[in-house]
C-alpha cells in the first residue's frame, strides 16, 4: 500500500464564472480503520486564496503550518497578499527542494487573482505544478474523481450550480472508494466571500 | 626609518605610509648575517656550496645538514635559518613526487622553483603566520632543453635564475669572485665543469670567510652532474680542496706582507 | 550571514531516515509524475525547430492534458524535457537563471554549448536521479546547435534527435523523411509528422503538437500547433444538478465576507487541525 | 563573512556616538563621480557622468549602470569594485526570488536585500563598509520607483535624486527643475541638464551614461548614438 | 585552501582533484564484471521468467434500463506504452437476448469466448432453444472458476434481457463471482467510468426526487458515449473506438462510435 | 495498471563500442564505430568516439557515454594547463596517467574503458589502454570496448611490426569492420583520426563502405 494512502482522504476544485470551488472529505483513516470522521484537509491561506492537501496527514498538517508561515511573513515583507499563481511556485520550490527525501503530499491550490480570475493548479509530490482552466483532483480516490469531473464539468458554473456539480462529482467518487469520505466539506470562493457547506453522505 | 616602532613593522600585511613591507626586509635581514652559501651553472650539471660556521668543537662534523637532496634531478642549499629551511626542503619533495606522479615526467626546474616561490611568499600575505627566515639555492638538472638551471628564492618570494649566484654574509664579496670566473662562453653557454668549479667555490668561500668573528668552519657541496642523481660531494674531496684554498689563502696574504 | 533553510540552495535531505523507515515497513514510495513524452528537434538552413507532445501522465491516468514540456533557457535557447516531470521543469529554470545571470555578467548573448555544460554537469553530478531526458536546441553566435542530454549526464550533438517514449515513433519519421537543408515549413512539418507519430501510436504521449521555432532573429513558440484530440463528444443536454439535489448537513452553511482590511490571520480560524 | 578571521567589527561607535567608518565611507562616495535618477510619471531615468582618466581608456569597457532584472537597474557613486561586488550580489537576490516565486522580485523587495547586505558590512566582523552609495531605478506592479541606498544600509525612496562629486548642486537644479508630472522624455533631458551643471569640459556621449526604464518595464542603457540624438536636441 | 598547505601544484583547478579517493571506493571492493575468472564475485546467476499475464487494457460497460441493455467497450488493444492494434472486438453477441463484454488479456478473452459460443450451441441443440440470461449468467461462472488456479485474465460484463422482458447486468471478476445490477463496468477505465453509472443511472448520491423520470434507451445511449468518451480523455489505454449494443426485445443492434486516437 | 517502461527509456546511455589504435614509425592510426545505444535502441547512430586532448594526442571511449564525456573534459582541462606552465607539446604518457588517475581513484563509480594515443617529440607514436579496473599498460597496438573480444585473433594474426600509415589503416579498418558484424553493440560508420608529427587528420568510412567479409 502506498504511503500517500496510509491516511486515505481526496480534494478536488473546479473553477467556475469568478469563483472557485474546493472540496474534500472528512476520513482521518490508518490504513483500512476510520480513526476520525473531522479531518481537515483544506485550509485558508487568504480570503481569495485555498490551499488543499493530500496524503500522510503529518505532513500535510506540517506544511499547512510551514506555507502559513512563510504566506504571513511574504505579505508582511510585500505589504500585498500572494497571488494564487505565486503560492504556487512557493509551494512548488518548496517541496522540490526535498526532491530526494520528500514530503509525502500532493497539494491542491485554488483561488481568485486579483481582477477575480479563478486560478487552480494541483502538484505531485515533487511540487510540479499543473495548472488547469477545468478541474483538479487530488487524492486515492484521484481517478475516480478525474471520470466524474470530466463528465459533469461545465463551463463558466455559477456558484450554485458549481456547488452542485462538485458535490456530486466528489460524492460519486467517494462512494467507490473505501479510504475517503466519511463526510465531505465545500468552499465556494467567490469575489464576495467564501460560502462553506458539510455534505451529507454516505457515512460507511 | 620612521616607522620602526610605530607598528607598522609588526605585521607583513600591513604596509608603510611609504609602501614598505618591514617584516619583509626584516627577514632578508636575518638571512644577511649567516653562512654564505653560493652555486654555479656548469656545462656538466649544476653544483651548491655553503660555508657552515662550526658552533662547538664537540659537534660531529657535517651534521648541521644545509644541503638537501630533493628528488634525483634537484638539489637545495639552505641560506638563513636552517628549521625554516626544512620546511621549504619538505614541500621541494612533495611537489617533485606529487608532479611526477601526476604527470608521469620530473618537475621541471621552472615550475619547481616558481611552486617553492608562491609557497614562500604566500607566507608574506597573511597575518597569522611570519615570512620565512631563510634563502634558498636550487639546481636542477635534468637534461631539459635548457641544460642545468641554479634558481634563487629570497624570503620575499622573488625567485630568479642565474649563472651564479651568492647569498649571506659574504655575498657581496662571492659575488663579485664570482663575476672574476670566467663562467660562459660567447653564447652564454657555460664552460667550466663541476669537478673545476668545486676548486673555484672553495676558494672564494675561504677568501670571503672572516676569520676574525668564527674561526671554525666547514664547506659543504651538493651537486647534480650529467646522467648521474642529485649527490652531495664527497667530505674527502671538499676538505682537500678547502686545506688547499687555505694554503693558498696564506701564501697570498705572505706574499702581500713582504 | 546565516542565510534561512531555504536559502542555503541545494536539496534537503530532512525527511531521508523517516522515509526510508517507512519505506522498510511496507509502505513503498509513491511514483512522481512523469512525462511519457515525445519531444523532438530537427536542424534547418537558418535555426532549429524543437516540438513536444502536451500529456504529462501518472501511471496510466493522464495528468495534464496540455502541459508545456518546451521549457525556456534564454532568448535563444529552448529545452524540452522528458521523464520525471518536476525533475524537467525544474533543472531548466535552475539553468536557465544560471545563463541569465552569466549573460549580465559577460554582457554577451548566451550560447547553447554553455547551457549544455550546465546541464550536463549538473545531471552527471547526481549520477541519473534527476531523472531528466532533454533536447535543448538554440541559435546563437557560432549558429543553429540541437542536442540531446541523457539523465546520466551525456550528450549527442545531431541535426535531429527525439527523446522519450514516444522517441522511437518520432525517429522513424525523422529516419525516413530528414535530409539536410531543410527550409523552415519543411522543418515544421517533419517535427509535427515526428510528434504526431508518437502521439498516436505511444500511449505516453497525447494531446497536442506544440512548436518552437528558433532563429538568428528570436524564437516563436506555438502552444497547439496542431490540435487533433480535442474532446468530440458532449451529452447532448449535459448534466444538469438543480440547487438542492445535493443533501447539505442542516445548519452547516456559513458564509464568511471577504475580508476589506489586509487583516490576514482572523481570530475566527487561526489553527483549525479539527473542524 | 568574508574570508577574514577577524571575528571583531572594524566599524565601531566614536565617544560621541557616530559611527565614523560610515562617515568616511559617505566621504568615498561624494569623491566618486556624480550620478542622478529622476522619476517620472511614465518611467525613470539614470544618469552618470563617466570620468575617464585617460583618452586612450576604451570608454565602452567601464559600464557604471548595470541591469538587475529586466525591470531594474543600478547606477552607482564611489569606489567602483564595490559596486560590483553589490551588483553580482542583487542580481543573485533577484534570481533566487525568482527561484522561488516564478515573479520578478519587486523593487522595494531588491533594495530591501541590498541594503541589509550593506548593512552587515558595517556590523560584521573584519569588513569595512562598502564605499558606495546607490540609486535603484526600478518598474514594477506598484509603477516607477527611484529609491537610494548609502553604505549605512538606510534607503530612501525619491521623486528625484543625485549622489556624488556635486550632489548638492545637481539636488538643488533638479529640485528647481522636477515637477510631478513630468514625462521621460523630459526627465532625460533634465538628467543631462544636471550632469552638465557640474560638468568640467564638454558632455559628450562617451563621457556620461543614461539607463531608462519606461513603461514597457524593460530596462536599457543609452547606445552612444542614443545619448548623442538626446545631446543634439538640448543644444 | 588552508594556507599552510597550498596545494601549489594544483591550485586555481577545479576542486574535482582525482587524488582524493572518493568515500564510495574501497580497495577489493570493485569487481569486474565481465571477468569470468573472479570468483569471489560471480556474476549474480541470471534468471528468466515466464510472465504468464499481461493486460491489454480496454474497458467494457454493461448498462440496463426498464426493457433494454447496452453493452459497450472500447476496440483499444494496449501492450505496454504501444498499442499494437486499433481495433479489437471484445463484445460477443451470445444469444439475441444476451451479449458478453470482456476485458483484460486478449488471448484469454479470444478463448473464453470461444468455449462459450461452443456451449451456446450445445445448448441449443440439446434444449432446442436459446439460453436464458440468468443462465448464461451462472454458465460464466462456472466457466471462470473452473479455471479457479489458472484463471482467465479477463474482467467480463454481461448484460441482456431477462425472461420477463426485463433489462439486466451482470458484473463479473476473474474467477466467477457475479452480482446483477441496474449498471457495470470493468477494464481500465472501471474507476473513471463507475462513479459517473452509479451517479447518473441510479441517482445514488442525489437527495430524492419523485419526478426524477426513469432513463431511457436513446439517453442510456447518449450517456454511455459521454462517459466514454471522458474515460478515454484521462486512460491512456481506452480509445479508438467504441463498439455499442443495444439489446431489446427486438434484438441486438450494433453501432460504432469513433474516440480519441492518441 | 501502471505500465512498465521499456527498458530503453531508462538503461544509461551507454557505448557497447568497438574501438582500437595502432602505433607506427611516426605516429598512430586510432579508429572507433559510431554506434552508442541506451539498452536495445541506437540512441546515435554517427556518434564520433575519437576525443581529441590536445592538438596530437587523441582518446577512443569506451562504457558509459555519461563517464567517459565527463572524464575526458576534464582530462583536457588539466593537459592544456600542464601544457601553458610548461610551453611545450606534453607526452602522450602525461594524458594517459591523467586518465588512469581518474579511472582508479573512481572506479567503484565509474565504467570507463579508454585508449588514450597520439604523438610527441620525444617518443613518436604511442599506444596507451586504461580497462576497466584502471589499469595503464602501453602497447604498440590496443582494442577496447565490448566489439574488441570479437577480433582478438584476427589482430594477432594480421599484426606485423613496423607497418606503415597506410597499412595500419587498413589493418584497424578490417578489424573494426568484423568488430562491428558480430557485435550487437556496435555498428554505424567507422571514424578514424591519424596522428603524426605534423598533426592529425580524420577519415569518414560510411557503413555501406567498409570492407566485406564472409556474411554467411
Amino acid at each position: 500500500m502506498s504511503i500517500l494512502e496510509y491516511n486515505g482522504g481526496c480534494v478536488l476544485a473546479m473553477a467556475g464564472k469568478e469563483c472557485v470551488a474546493i472540496a474534500s472529505d472528512k476520513r482521518l483513516g490508518v490504513q483500512l480503520t476510520t480513526v476520525a470522521m473531522d479531518a481537515n484537509r483544506i485550509f485558508r491561506m487568504h480570503d481569495k486564496l485555498y490551499l488543499g492537501l493530500t496524503g500522510l496527514m503529518t505532513d500535510i498538517q506540517t506544511l499547512d503550518q510551514l506555507f502559513r508561515f512563510k504566506l504571513e511573513l511574504y505579505a508582511m515583507r510585500e505589504n500585498r497578499l500572494m497571488k494564487p499563481k505565486t503560492f504556487a511556485s512557493l509551494v512548488s520550490s518548496t517541496l522540490y527542494s526535498k526532491r530526494f527525501a520528500p514530503y509525502f503530499s500532493e497539494p491542491v491550490i485554488a483561488g481568485l487573482d486579483k481582477d477575480n480570475k479563478p486560478y487552480i493548479c494541483s502538484m505531485d509530490l515533487l511540487g510540479c505544478v499543473a495548472e488547469e482552466t477545468e478541474f483538479v483532483v487530488a487524492g486515492t480516490c484521484a481517478e475516480s474523481l478525474f471520470g466524474t469531473c470530466e463528465t459533469f464539468y461545465k463551463k463558466d458554473l455559477e456558484p450554485d450550480e458549481l456547488f452542485e456539480t462538485v458535490s456530486q462529482a466528489l460524492l460519486a467518487a467517494l462512494d467507490r472508494d473505501c479510504i475517503s469520505g466519511w463526510g465531505a466539506v465545500v468552499h465556494i470562493i467567490t469575489k464576495d466571500g467564501v460560502q462553506t457547506k458539510e455534505l451529507d453522505g454516505r457515512m460507511d | 626609518m620612521a616607522s620602526i616602532g610605530t607598528g607598522y613593522d609588526l605585521s607583513s600585511t600591513i604596509f608603510s605610509p611609504d609602501g614598505r613591507v618591514f617584516q619583509i626586509e626584516y627577514a632578508t635581514k636575518a638571512v644577511e648575517n649567516s653562512g654564505t652559501c653560493m652555486g654555479i651553472r656548469c656545462k656538466d650539471g649544476v653544483l651548491l656550496a655553503v660555508e657552515k660556521t662550526i658552533i662547538s668543537k664537540m659537534l660531529v662534523p657535517g651534521s648541521l645538514r644545509r644541503a638537501h637532496i630533493v628528488d634525483k634531478h634537484a638539489s637545495l642549499v639552505v641560506c638563513g635559518l636552517i628549521s625554516d629551511g626544512r620546511v621549504i626542503v619538505d614541500r621541494a619533495r612533495e611537489e617533485c613526487e606529487n608532479y611526477l606522479d601526476f604527470y608521469g615526467r620530473p618537475i621541471p626546474g621552472a615550475i619547481l622553483a616558481d611552486r617553492l616561490a608562491h609557497f614562500v611568499h604566500l607566507y608574506t600575505l597573511h597575518w597569522s603566520v611570519r615570512p620565512f627566515g631563510c634563502a634558498i639555492l636550487l639546481g636542477v638538472h635534468n637534461g631539459e632543453k635548457q641544460g642545468a638551471q641554479l634558481y634563487m628564492i629570497e624570503p620575499s618570494g622573488v625567485s630568479y635564475r642565474y649563472f651564479a649566484c651568492a647569498y649571506g654574509k659574504g655575498k657581496q664579496a662571492a659575488r663579485t669572485e664570482l663575476e672574476k670566473l670566467s663562467l660562459n662562453d660567447k653564447q652564454a653557454s657555460p664552460q667550466i665543469s663541476c669537478e673545476q668549479a668545486v676548486k673555484d667555490l672553495a676558494k672564494i668561500v675561504v677568501s670571503v670567510h672572516d676569520d676574525s668573528k668564527d674561526k671554525e668552519y666547514e664547506i659543504e657541496m651538493i651537486w647534480v652532474r650529467d646522467g648521474k642523481p642529485a649527490a652531495m660531494v664527497p667530505r674527502d674531496v671538499v676538505q682537500k680542496v678547502h686545506d688547499e684554498a687555505k694554503r693558498e689563502a696564506e701564501a697570498d696574504s705572505d706574499m702581500e706582507d713582504e | 550571514m546565516n542565510t534561512p533553510e531555504s536559502a542555503r540552495g541545494g536539496f534537503c535531505f530532512e525527511n531521508a531516515i523517516r522515509n526510508s523507515v517507512l519505506s522498510a515497513n511496507g509502505y513503498k514510495a509513491p511514483t512522481a509524475r512523469k512525462t511519457g513524452t515525445t519531444i523532438a528537434g530537427v536542424v534547418f538552413e537558418g535555426g532549429v525547430v524543437l516540438g513536444a507532445d502536451t500529456r504529462a501522465t501518472s501511471g496510466a491516468t493522464v495528468f495534464e492534458k496540455n502541459c508545456q514540456k518546451i521549457h525556456y533557457i534564454a532568448d535563444n535557447i529552448m529545452c524540452c524535457g522528458a521523464g520525471t516531470a518536476a525533475d524537467t521543469e525544474h533543472t531548466t529554470q535552475l539553468i536557465a537563471s544560471k545563463i541569465w545571470l552569466h549573460a549580465l555578467a559577460t554582457r554577451r548573448k548566451p550560447r547553447v554549448a554553455t547551457a549544455l555544460s550546465m546541464l550536463k554537469h549538473m545531471l552527471f553530478r547526481y549520477q541519473g536521479y534527476v531523472s531528466a531526458a532533454l533536447v535543448l536546441g538554440g541559435v546563437d553566435f557560432h549558429g543553429p546547435h540541437l542536442y540531446t542530454v541523457y539523465p546520466h549526464g551525456s550528450t549527442d550533438r545531431l541535426p535531429y534527435v527525439s527523446m522519450g517514449s514516444g522517441s522511437l515513433a518520432a525517429m522513424a519519421v525523422f529516419e525516413a523523411n530528414y535530409k539536410d537543408g531543410l527550409t523552415l515549413e519543411d522543418a515544421k512539418q517533419l517535427v509535427y509528422e515526428g510528434i504526431s507519430g508518437g502521439i498516436f501510436n505511444d500511449l505516453g504521449s497525447g494531446g497536442n503538437v506544440d512548436l518552437c521555432i528558433i532563429t538568428a532573429d528570436g524564437q516563436e513558440l506555438i502552444r497547439g500547433y496542431a490540435k487533433e484530440n480535442e474532446r468530440k463528444y458532449r451529452r447532448p443536454g449535459g448534466y444538469k444538478f438543480p440547487s438542492g439535489t445535493t443533501p447539505v448537513v442542516p445548519g452547516s452553511e456559513k458564509f464568511k465576507e471577504q475580508s476589506k482590511d489586509f487583516a490576514l490571520v482572523t481570530e475566527q480560524d487561526g489553527m483549525d487541525v479539527s473542524a | 563573512m568574508g574570508e577574514s578571521d577577524y571575528s571583531f567589527s572594524l566599524t565601531t561607535f566614536s565617544p560621541s556616538g557616530r559611527l565614523v567608518q560610515i562617515e568616511y565611507a559617505l566621504n568615498a562616495v561624494t569623491a566618486g563621480a556624480t550620478a542622478l535618477g529622476i522619476k517620472a510619471g511614465n518611467g525613470i531615468v539614470l544618469a552618470t557622468e563617466k570620468r575617464l582618466p585617460s583618452p586612450l581608456m576604451a570608454f565602452d569597457s567601464i559600464q557604471k549602470v548595470s541591469m538587475i532584472t529586466k525591470s531594474i537597474g543600478i547606477v552607482y557613486a564611489g569606489m567602483g569594485p564595490d559596486s560590483r561586488v553589490l551588483i553580482k550580489k542583487a542580481r543573485k537576490a533577484a534570481q533566487s526570488y525568482y527561484q522561488v516565486y516564478n515573479e520578478s522580485i519587486p523593487v522595494g523587495q531588491l533594495v530591501r536585500e541590498v541594503a541589509s547586505v550593506m548593512q552587515e558590512f558595517t556590523q560584521s566582523g573584519g569588513v569595512r563598509p562598502f564605499g558606495v552609495s546607490l540609486l535603484v531605478a526600478g518598474f514594477d506592479d506598484e509603477g516607477p520607483q527611484l529609491c537610494q541606498i548609502d553604505p549605512s544600509g538606510s534607503y530612501y525612496a525619491w521623486k528625484a535624486s543625485a549622489i556624488g562629486k556635486n550632489m548638492v548642486n545637481a539636488k538643488t537644479f533638479l529640485e528647481k527643475r522636477y515637477s510631478d508630472d513630468i514625462e521621460l522624455e523630459d526627465a532625460i533631458h533634465t538628467a543631462i541638464l544636471t550632469l552638465k551643471e557640474g560638468f568640467e569640459g564638454q558632455v559628450t556621449e562617451n563621457n556620461i551614461e543614461i539607463g531608462v526604464i519606461g513603461e514597457d518595464k524593460l530596462f536599457k542603457t543609452l547606445t552612444p548614438a542614443e545619448t548623442k540624438d538626446y545631446l543634439t536636441e538640448l543644444e | 585552501m588552508s594556507i599552510l598547505q597550498p596545494n601549489a601544484s594544483v591550485r586555481g583547478l577545479p576542486n574535482a582533484d582525482p587524488r582524493v579517493a572518493s568515500s564510495g571506493f574501497k580497495l577489493g571492493e570493485h569487481h569486474d564484471p565481465y571477468d569470468p575468472l573472479d570468483v569471489a564475485h560471480p556474476a549474480a546467476p541470471l534468471s528468466r521468467h515466464f510472465h504468464p499475464y499481461e493486460d491489454n487494457g480496454g474497458t467494457v460497460l454493461s448498462v440496463s434500463g426498464g426493457d433494454y441493455t447496452i453493452v459497450a467497450s472500447d476496440t483499444r488493444l494496449g501492450s505496454g506504452y504501444s498499442v499494437p492494434t486499433r481495433y479489437v472486438s471484445r463484445v460477443i453477441k451470445l444469444t439475441d437476448k444476451a451479449v458478453l463484454a470482456s476485458s483484460g488479456m486478449h488471448t484469454d478473452i479470444a478463448i473464453l469466448h470461444k468455449v462459450l459460443r461452443i456451449r451456446l450451441t450445445q445448448y441449443r441443440h440439446r434444449h432446442r432453444k436459446e439460453m436464458s440470461l440468468e443462465a448464461i449468467s451462472q454458465l460464466l461462472s462456472t466457466i471462470l472458476y473452473y479455471r479457479r488456479f489458472q484463471p482467465y485474465y479477463t474482467f467480463n460484463v454481461l448484460g441482456g434481457i431477462d425472461e420477463n422482458g426485463q433489462g439486466w447486468s451482470y458484473g463479473y471478476d476473474a474467477i466467477g463471482s457475479h452480482e446483477k445490477v441496474r449498471a457495470v463496468c470493468s477494464g481500465s477505465g472501471q474507476y473513471l467510468l463507475q462513479p459517473v453509472l452509479d451517479n447518473q443511472v441510479e441517482f445514488r448520491q442525489m437527495a430524492a426526487d419523485p419526478t426524477r423520470k426513469e432513463l431511457q434507451l436513446e439517453p442510456c445511449v447518449e450517456l454511455v458515449k459521454d462517459a466514454f468518451t471522458s474515460t478515454c480523455e484521462r486512460d491512456i489505454y481506452t480509445g479508438d473506438l467504441v463498439e455499442i449494443c443495444r439489446i431489446t426485445a427486438k434484438g441486438v443492434e450494433m453501432e460504432k462510435f469513433e474516440l480519441r486516437a492518441d | 495498471m501502471t505500465p512498465i517502461q521499456p527498458e530503453w527509456t531508462s538503461t544509461e546511455h551507454s557505448m557497447g563500442t568497438s574501438i582500437m589504435a595502432v602505433a607506427f614509425d611516426g605516429g598512430v592510426v586510432m579508429g572507433a564505430d559510431s554506434r552508442t545505444t541506451t539498452g536495445s535502441y541506437i540512441a546515435n547512430r554517427v556518434s564520433d568516439k575519437i576525443t581529441p586532448m590536445h592538438d596530437k594526442i587523441y582518446c577512443c571511449r569506451s562504457g558509459s557515454a555519461a563517464d567517459t564525456q565527463i572524464i575526458s573534459d576534464y582530462v583536457r582541462h588539466y593537459l592544456s594547463m600542464h601544457a601553458i606552465e610548461l610551453s611545450e607539446e606534453p607526452d602522450v604518457a602525461t594524458a594517459a596517467k591523467i586518465f588512469r588517475t581518474f579511472c582508479y581513484y573512481n572506479k567503484g563509480q565509474l565504467m570507463a574503458g579508454i585508449i588514450v594515443a597520439g604523438y610527441d617529440d620525444k617518443k613518436g607514436g604511442q599506444v596507451f589502454t586504461i580497462p576497466l579496473g584502471g589499469a595503464l599498460v602501453q602497447q604498440p597496438f590496443a582494442i577496447g570496448g565490448s566489439g574488441s573480444s570479437y577480433i582478438y585473433g584476427f589482430c594477432d594474426s594480421n599484426y606485423k611490426e613496423g607497418m606503415t600509415k597506410e597499412e595500419c589503416i587498413t589493418f584497424v579498418k578490417n578489424a573494426l569492420s568484423l568488430a562491428m558484424a558480430r557485435d550487437g553493440s556496435s555498428g554505424g560508420v567507422i571514424r578514424l583520426v591519424i596522428i603524426d608529427k605534423s598533426g592529425s587528420s580524420r577519415e569518414f568510412h560510411p557503413g555501406n563502405k567498409l570492407p566485406e567479409f564472409w556474411q554467411g
